[in-house]
């Protein structure tokens, strides 16, 4: 299967998803969704990782750096959601809102 | 063997700073003595130095004490070592500064008591609400100042250089300091005091930019910051391997303007001289120390110390000296100029630093090295006895104005003796200080721009014109000060009657200037240069280049002739307008109005006369006689009035009310405009800045996202070019 | 090409429209419960790209953890800020139209790049099961993340549990 | 892994193993003594500063230790420059494994960490006794700490990733920490936003490194990106992507718009923290991707890295200008000195001797390290007894607290770069490297920038000494340890002027670890 699909539509996919999730977290106002788009990125990067160690790896099953990194990266998405999500709820709770453009008491 | 210890003599006033700022805070009396008594060490020490420096002869040029014994940093194959230089004019330095700040520090004693009149009716005598800061700040001051001498590294220079930065903004805001007013300082006061520190720091700070720019540019070309190796052949020459900078430009030519760069603003040379007259709102032993012994004089001794850079630029064929000498020739008669229109005593006095530090820059730029170290000398004691007896004045008087004064000298005859001294010197009057080492630039201007070997010189040509100018100016305006000051009938009774002579602790200090005032100046006579055979006859550290050293000749006698006749015809002016007849209360300053307004007055005086004159014809013919000589004697003044002091006024006052009002119309609004206008237009960026600063953090993402996105598609595009 | 490689091409294709179509639908859909529901969609799809890519360990995890852990915290979150489900008039924010161009302008560059540069492709065949080589490589090579990884969770546990708790 | 592996991790180990006992005896003990449980921090951090130097001395028996008593250190500094512990001793075979290595920079940055987590400490017990949480506060900042030596210390993307993250994720707890506060909350959900993103690109670009060489060795890529040209556009577009991450950590402009918000939400000796350690963890990932890897495309980076320089450093001193919370003055001070310590960076291009650059960063560090942790020291000094962080409710301080007062003083030369401070000494080191390396301009311009600073610097002086005493302002007392810190870092802050050898010695074993990557 792999020698008939090129490892460019991999990685167009992943710049797409990328680009997708960069717009979500760029232009959502609800912060969830700004978290949401944070976890499309970090798809996106994983597929490129994956894609690389698939293709380029000159030993896929000794030398599985991609994969390791992917599975770190989904790990840390994990933790980063949850932080990030108590930080959103914790917001709601003290501000009574989650949309980012009305979280802005500091600036200047 | 006292050399070494050099190193030690900075230490006493710093220790006492340390002492006054750490223990004794808030026991004042106690804190003047240990400032005083740090001074006093550090005075022994270095008269020590100084009088083994003597001993050793012009030897010291070419084997000056010096040893580097901390080791700060190693760079490359060589180390950065800290310690101690005494070279002749270092010594001659040594021997100045403690002296003078000693003199200041005593004066302050009784100086930072102020007297007011409380509910009561007393008058209550009381410190200053802080007295003990303002001692261990100007020991600071001191011993910044000290260790700046001794520095045998650009760098420690440097630091001591800043650190005195640092003590002129916190001296010069001393009394930016609201809750003083019983101390009669007003809001106005405290908003002026503070934006003068404020602006003293500032522009110093350009220059120290400037200053410190040129030194990691010196290191890097040549690869040390030590004076001695600095200025070994090799050392300099070393600045000729790299390639030019900015075309045409040598290195040592810019490295060299850099460095005077901090001269500039240190010594208030023009364009960065704003800020040395709005320093006048630190009290006076503050102005006294930084006139004369501390922080101007900085400016002047770093050019003397890196001197022989800039005659190894000249050499060169780089033109640093003549921008030296422009500078300092053009500031020399600029501010002796705007010296003219001041009111405040102070001002006066500042303009006048402004200006002689002119006449010492020019000096060295036209390459009469002697003669502008010298007056570096004796310009200090003269300048610190000014100030001195101006604050003796003001603290008597309770105001700065001049015009409110007016025949104080019956009510301070000490004070006013020894003001009068200072003044005669700094006009340049024979036989005080300020006589033999104005006239030694003079006189080598004049020997270099019209009767040297090589030619004329027009550059040096211009700088004697200009420092004779300056000279005649200076005797002016220092005739005027101090006629409006000390003689004629009182302006102003109240403050007549506030005034008395200065407490001891205040007269003693300016006796002694004035006694050093008077004779410091025989150290370098024409007749009997012992100066200049000390300081020049082996030329610089590192650099043995004997200065030019004439016998004395006809053009020197000459020159004595020039130079008095200058100061007297200044005088002789001074003495014309203001001396002759004393402007009275209330009367405008003769150089302030027009000659219409001033004949109209003068006619309506005569036409009264003649009016009493018509209607006592028939009276006595006593009366009459009277009548007809005061009439005649009024037609006598008139004429006299008309012709000679009107003529006199009519033109110093047009050409100096021209000039001023052209300089300081420059002073306000160009030169502060930039450096105030910089301030205000990097604010309104900030304030344009500051709002994409929304809040919003997405816009802050957004920005990154493009910020990062802009690197890469660079990095793109240009791979494909 | 034969008949094998074009099934290939088509299925990949249609997984990668799905997963981008529920990508967008993430950043798109205005009711904030059902974008989190188009993301786990878009999980899915990843993890089946996974699968063709040969790591079926990590499609596990994926589905595991992404879709059963991050996506039901997601929806949690959801429900207990319910009250700005509905409220909202434009789930776009005002620099929506700045965003997408800069990222139109990213996606060109990406594009361009992934075009251009000559990737390294060995094209071993992956013979044998990768999940014990994994579980090797994670506890020995890679034992220092490991472990460092484990005390990072144990930190946001407690940090979760600092900032968001009543 | 070996046992010796053990003791060249021993001082983060340490951390770590102290955060976990924390934790533990906080449970243990429900939220009481606290402050036992900050001594507990401190022990870790002092044992953690002590086997630095210990794992650093290993590989030289022969020192000969008590010698003259005051040389330790600069023994310790001057050994230093001989000896090696690092990745050059080690196989090509270790190399390529390598996910960590314990170097000299690593050493360096561990002595760092260490000096900021103790006198942050210091600074927090004050601070702390009243807030709730505070015992998982020490062990979530001795975390941040380990964090920030193991970003220092990483040679492997995913190390470098992994660091950072965790450090990340440590920070935002630590800025959200002050739960019922509005502007903690804030502070922390954008640090959390932006910082997510900015990591989120960070990490495509590291992806792409990892496709273009197969290796996520830092040593292995720069092999093949200095070999292979085919990966120069990848190359350099993957470094401006990995940028808005490391960016992100130091606050460059334009990643830096994060930092003042978090700052001023932030409870102030994280701010304190964040100020610091992230930043120079941020260098140090830098230095290693830079030299390791990117070395090769000098001339491309140096742009990046000296527009970076201009525009960072300008942005932060102009809008600092206007600012009148003394913590966001002192976070836009600090984006601005992180311009000048780019400066540094762009100046490892120079042909001559790439260390000098090197080590004029590291010296920056050290003396910014001290500089601005006094600052802000002053100010939470100030912010306990009066909650004050606006310059204008600073009147009279020299009255009220007159150590804080001069010290305050002192720390803003030092920040301006004025002697005799170590902000002199850094700024010194840096444009004589920028002259050096031919990037005269950009000295230039930082010294007009840090003209400019002056003026803002001396506006937060100002009121100290000017202006009365507000009416019924307390005198400021503060605790014994909190003094202890600001003694310390206004020593620390002298010293490194007045004898910077150490300094300079300790910079350049830092620096030494480059010269075998560098080619």
């Amino acid at each position: 299967m792999i020698n008939d699909i090129p490892l460019n539509y991999f990685l167009s996919l992943a710049a797409a998803l990328f680009c997708i999730g960069l717009f979500g977290s760029l232009a959502r106002k609800n912060a969830i969704a700004v978290l949401m788009g944070i976890e499309l990125m970090l798809n996106a990067v994983n597929i490129n990782l994956v894609a690389f160690w698939r293709y380029g790896s000159p030993d896929p099953i000794l030398n599985q750096a991609g994969i390791v990194f992917a599975l770190f990266v989904i790990t840390l998405a994990a933790a980063e959601a949850a932080i990030g999500l108590a930080l959103v709820i914790a917001i709601y709770r003290s501000r009574d809102t989650v949309n980012v453009e009305e979280i802005n008491l500091l600036k200047w | 063997m006292v050399q070494n210890f050099t190193l030690l003599i900075p230490l006493f006033p710093l220790l006492a700073f340390a002492i006054i700022a750490l223990l004794t805070r808030s026991r004042n009396r106690l804190s003047a003595w240990i400032a005083i008594l740090g001074v006093i060490l550090a005075l022994a020490l270095s008269l020590g130095v100084f009088l083994e420096a003597l001993a050793e002869g012009a030897e010291l040029a070419v084997n000056p004490f010096y040893g580097a014994p901390i080791v700060w940093y190693p760079y490359g194959t060589a180390t950065v070592n800290f310690g101690w230089l005494v070279d002749p004019m270092g010594s001659a330095m040594l021997f100045m500064v403690p002296t003078v700040c000693l003199m200041i520090f005593i004066y302050s004693v009784a100086y930072m008591r102020h007297s007011h009149t409380g509910k009561d009716g007393h008058t209550i005598h009381e410190d200053d609400p802080r007295y003990a800061r303002f001692f261990a700040l100007i020991s600071l001051f001191t011993g910044s100042m000290l260790l700046l001498v001794i520095s045998s590294n650009l760098l420690q220079f440097f630091i001591a250089w800043e650190i005195m930065g640092f003590c002129s903004y916190a001296l010069i805001g001393f009394w930016s300091f609201r809750g003083l007013k019983e101390h009669h300082i007003d809001d106005a006061q405290v908003g002026r005091a503070r934006a003068a520190s404020i602006k003293a720091f500032l522009t110093t700070r350009v220059g120290d930019v400037l200053l410190m720019t040129g030194m990691i540019l010196l290191f890097i070309t040549v690869g040390t910051l030590d004076f001695t190796q600095m200025f070994s052949p090799d050392g300099l020459n070393n600045m000729l391997l790299g390639e030019p900078p900015i075309g045409a430009l040598q290195w040592p030519t810019l490295i060299a303007l850099l460095i005077f760069g901090g001269t500039v603003a240190k010594s208030a040379q023009f364009p960065l001289h704003i800020w040395l007259p709005d320093a006048m709102e630190g009290p006076t032993p503050v102005s006294a120390l930084i006139h004369a012994a501390t922080m101007v004089s900085a400016g002047i001794f770093l050019v003397i110390r890196m001197y022989p850079l800039f005659v190894f630029d000249s050499q060169t064929g780089g033109f640093s000296m003549q921008t030296v000498a422009l500078i300092g020739g053009f500031t020399a008669i600029f501010a002796a100029v705007l010296g003219l229109a001041q009111n405040d005593i102070k001002r006066v006095l500042a303009f006048s630093t402004v200006s002689q530090l002119g006449y010492m820059l020019a000096a060295l730029g036209i390459g009469a090295f002697v003669a502008g170290s010298f007056h570096l000398i004796t310009h200090a004691f003269f300048k610190a006895l000014l100030f001195l007896a101006a604050g003796a004045v003001i603290h008597a008087v309770g105001t700065n104005d001049m015009l409110k004064m007016g025949g104080l000298w019956r009510k301070m005859p000490i004070t006013f003796l020894t003001f009068l001294i200072g003044a005669l010197a700094l006009m340049g009057i024979f036989p005080f200080a300020g006589f033999w080492s104005k006239d030694e630039i003079l006189l080598e201007a004049l020997r270099l721009g019209f009767f040297s070997e090589s030619g004329a010189a027009p550059l040096v040509q211009f700088v004697f014109i200009s420092l004779a100018t300056a000279a005649f100016i200076t005797a002016l305006y220092t005739g005027r000060q101090l006629f409006l000051t000390f003689f004629g009938k009182p302006r102003d009774q109240h403050f007549y009657d506030h005034a008395h002579e200065s407490p001891v602790t205040i007269w003693v200090p300016l006796a002694i200037l004035a006694l050093f005032t008077t004779v410091i100046g025989f150290w370098n006579t024409p007749f009997a240069p012992a100066f200049t055979g000390y300081v020049g006859e082996a030329g610089l550290v590192g650099l043995p280049v004997p200065f030019e050293h004439h016998a004395f000749d006809q053009l020197a006698l000459i020159s004595i002739f020039v130079s008095l006749g200058i100061a007297f015809g200044g005088l002789f002016v001074a003495y014309f307008i203001y001396g002759f007849r004393p402007v009275g209360a209330g009367q405008p300053d003769p150089l302030e109005r027009l000659g219409i307004i001033y004949r109209a007055l003068a006619s309506k005086f005569w036409l009264d006369e003649l009016y009493g004159y018509k209607i006592n014809l028939d009276g006595t013919a006593r009366a009459g006689l009277l009548v007809r000589f005061v009439g005649l004697l009024s037609r006598f003044s008139y004429w006299f009035d008309r012709t000679i002091v009107d003529g006199l006024v009519n033109l110093v006052g047009w050409f100096g009310r021209i000039m001023a009002r052209l300089w300081g119309w420059f002073d306000k609004h160009v030169i502060d405009a930039i450096v105030n206008g910089s301030g205000s237009v990097t604010g309104e960026i900030a304030g344009w800045w500051r709002t994409m600063q929304t809040g919003n953090v997405q816009n802050y993402a957004l920005i990154a996202v493009a910020g990062a996105m802009a690197f890469a598609i660079l990095f793109l595009l240009r791979s494909f070019t | 090409m034969d008949l094998f490689g074009v099934i290939s091409q088509l299925v990949f294709l249609l997984v990668a429209v799905l997963t981008l179509a529920a990508g967008l639908a993430t950043v798109l859909l205005r009711n904030v419960f059902h974008a989190a529901l188009a993301l786990v969609g878009t999980f899915f799809g990843v993890a089946a790209i996974y699968l063709m890519l040969e790591a079926e360990f990590l499609a596990i995890v994926q589905i595991l953890v992404y879709v059963g852990a991050i996506a039901v915290l997601i929806l949690f979150a959801v429900m207990l800020t319910r009250g700005m489900m509905q409220t909202e008039d434009s789930n776009i924010n005002s620099q929506w139209a700045w965003a997408a161009t800069a990222i139109g302008v990213l996606f060109v560059g990406l594009f361009i790049l992934i075009l251009q540069v000559p990737w390294k492709i060995s094209g071993q065949p992956v013979v044998g099961d990768t999940t014990p080589a994994l579980g090797t490589a994670l506890l020995t090579t890679y034992l220092l993340p490991f472990e460092v990884v484990s005390v990072l969770l144990l930190a946001t546990l407690i940090g979760a549990f600092i900032i968001a708790r009543e | 892994m070996d046992g010796l592996v053990l003791l060249y991790l021993s001082p983060e180990l340490v951390l770590i193993a102290a955060a976990l006992l924390i934790f533990g005896l906080d449970l243990l003990w429900r939220g009481r003594k606290s402050q036992t449980l900050g001594f507990v921090a401190l022990g870790a951090l002092v044992v953690a500063l002590i086997l630095t130097p210990i794992i650093a001395l290993r590989s030289a028996p022969t020192l000969p230790f008590g010698v003259e008593w005051g040389n330790q250190i600069a023994l310790f500094c001057g050994a230093c420059g001989q000896t090696v512990v690092d990745i050059s001793y080690w196989s090509p075979q270790q190399i390529a494994d390598a996910l960590y290595v314990s170097d000299n920079l690593t050493n360096f940055f561990r002595l760092i960490g260490c000096v900021t987590g103790i006198v942050i400490l210091l600074a927090s017990y004050e601070y702390m006794a009243t807030r709730k949480y505070a015992g998982e506060f020490y062990g979530m900042f001795l975390l941040a700490v380990a964090s920030m030596i193991m970003l220092a210390g990483s040679a492997n993307l995913l190390m470098i990733f992994l660091s950072l993250e965790f450090l990340s994720i440590v920070s935002y707890i630590m800025t959200g920490y002050l739960r019922e506060n509005k502007l903690s909350n804030e502070a922390a959900i954008k640090y959390f936003l932006f910082g997510a993103i900015a990591s989120a690109v960070m990490l495509y670009g590291l992806s792409l490194f990892y496709g273009a060489t197969g290796s996520l060795n830092l040593v292995e890529i720069g092999h093949v990106v200095t070999t292979d040209t085919n990966y120069e556009v990848l190359s350099l577009f993957a470094l401006a992507l990995v940028m808005a991450g490391i960016g992100f950590k130091i606050a460059l402009v334009p990643f830096h718009q994060w930092a003042p918000d978090a700052y001023e939400g932030a409870p102030t000796p994280v701010t304190a923290f964040l100020s610091v350690g992230p930043k120079v963890a941020g260098f140090a990932v830098l230095l290693r991707l830079t030299l390791e890897v990117m070395f090769v495309y000098r001339v491309d980076w140096v742009i990046l890295y000296s527009l970076i320089a201009v525009v960072t450093m300008t942005l932060g001193n102009v809008i600092a200008l206007v600012q009148s919370n003394v913590k966001r003055l002192l976070a836009y001070s600090s984006i601005a000195q992180a311009g000048y310590m780019m400066i540094g960076m762009a100046s490892i291009s120079g042909s001559s001797n790439p260390l000098e650059g090197v080590n004029a960063v590291l010296i920056y560090i050290a003396a910014y390290l001290f500089t601005n942790l006094g600052a802000f020291l002053v100010v939470i000094a100030i912010e306990n007894k009066t909650g004050a962080v606006d310059i204008s409710q600073y009147g009279g301080m020299i009255k009220r607290a007159p150590l804080l007062a001069v010290l305050m003083v002192f720390f803003m030369l030092s920040l301006a770069g004025i002697p005799p401070t170590a902000g002199f000494l850094g700024k010194f080191f840096v444009f004589g490297s920028a002259v050096n390396a031919g990037l005269g301009w950009l000295a230039v311009l930082g010294v007009i920038n840090s003209l400019i600073s002056v003026y803002y610097y001396f506006r937060v002086i100002r009121p100290m000494f000017f202006d009365p005493v507000p009416e019924g302002a307390p005198v400021i007392t503060f605790d014994p340890w909190l003094r202890f810190g600001l003694v310390v870092s206004a020593i620390a802050t002298l010293l490194i002027m007045l004898f910077p050898m150490p300094l300079f010695n300790l910079a350049t074993y830092g620096a030494q670890i480059f010269g075998v990557a560098v080619r």
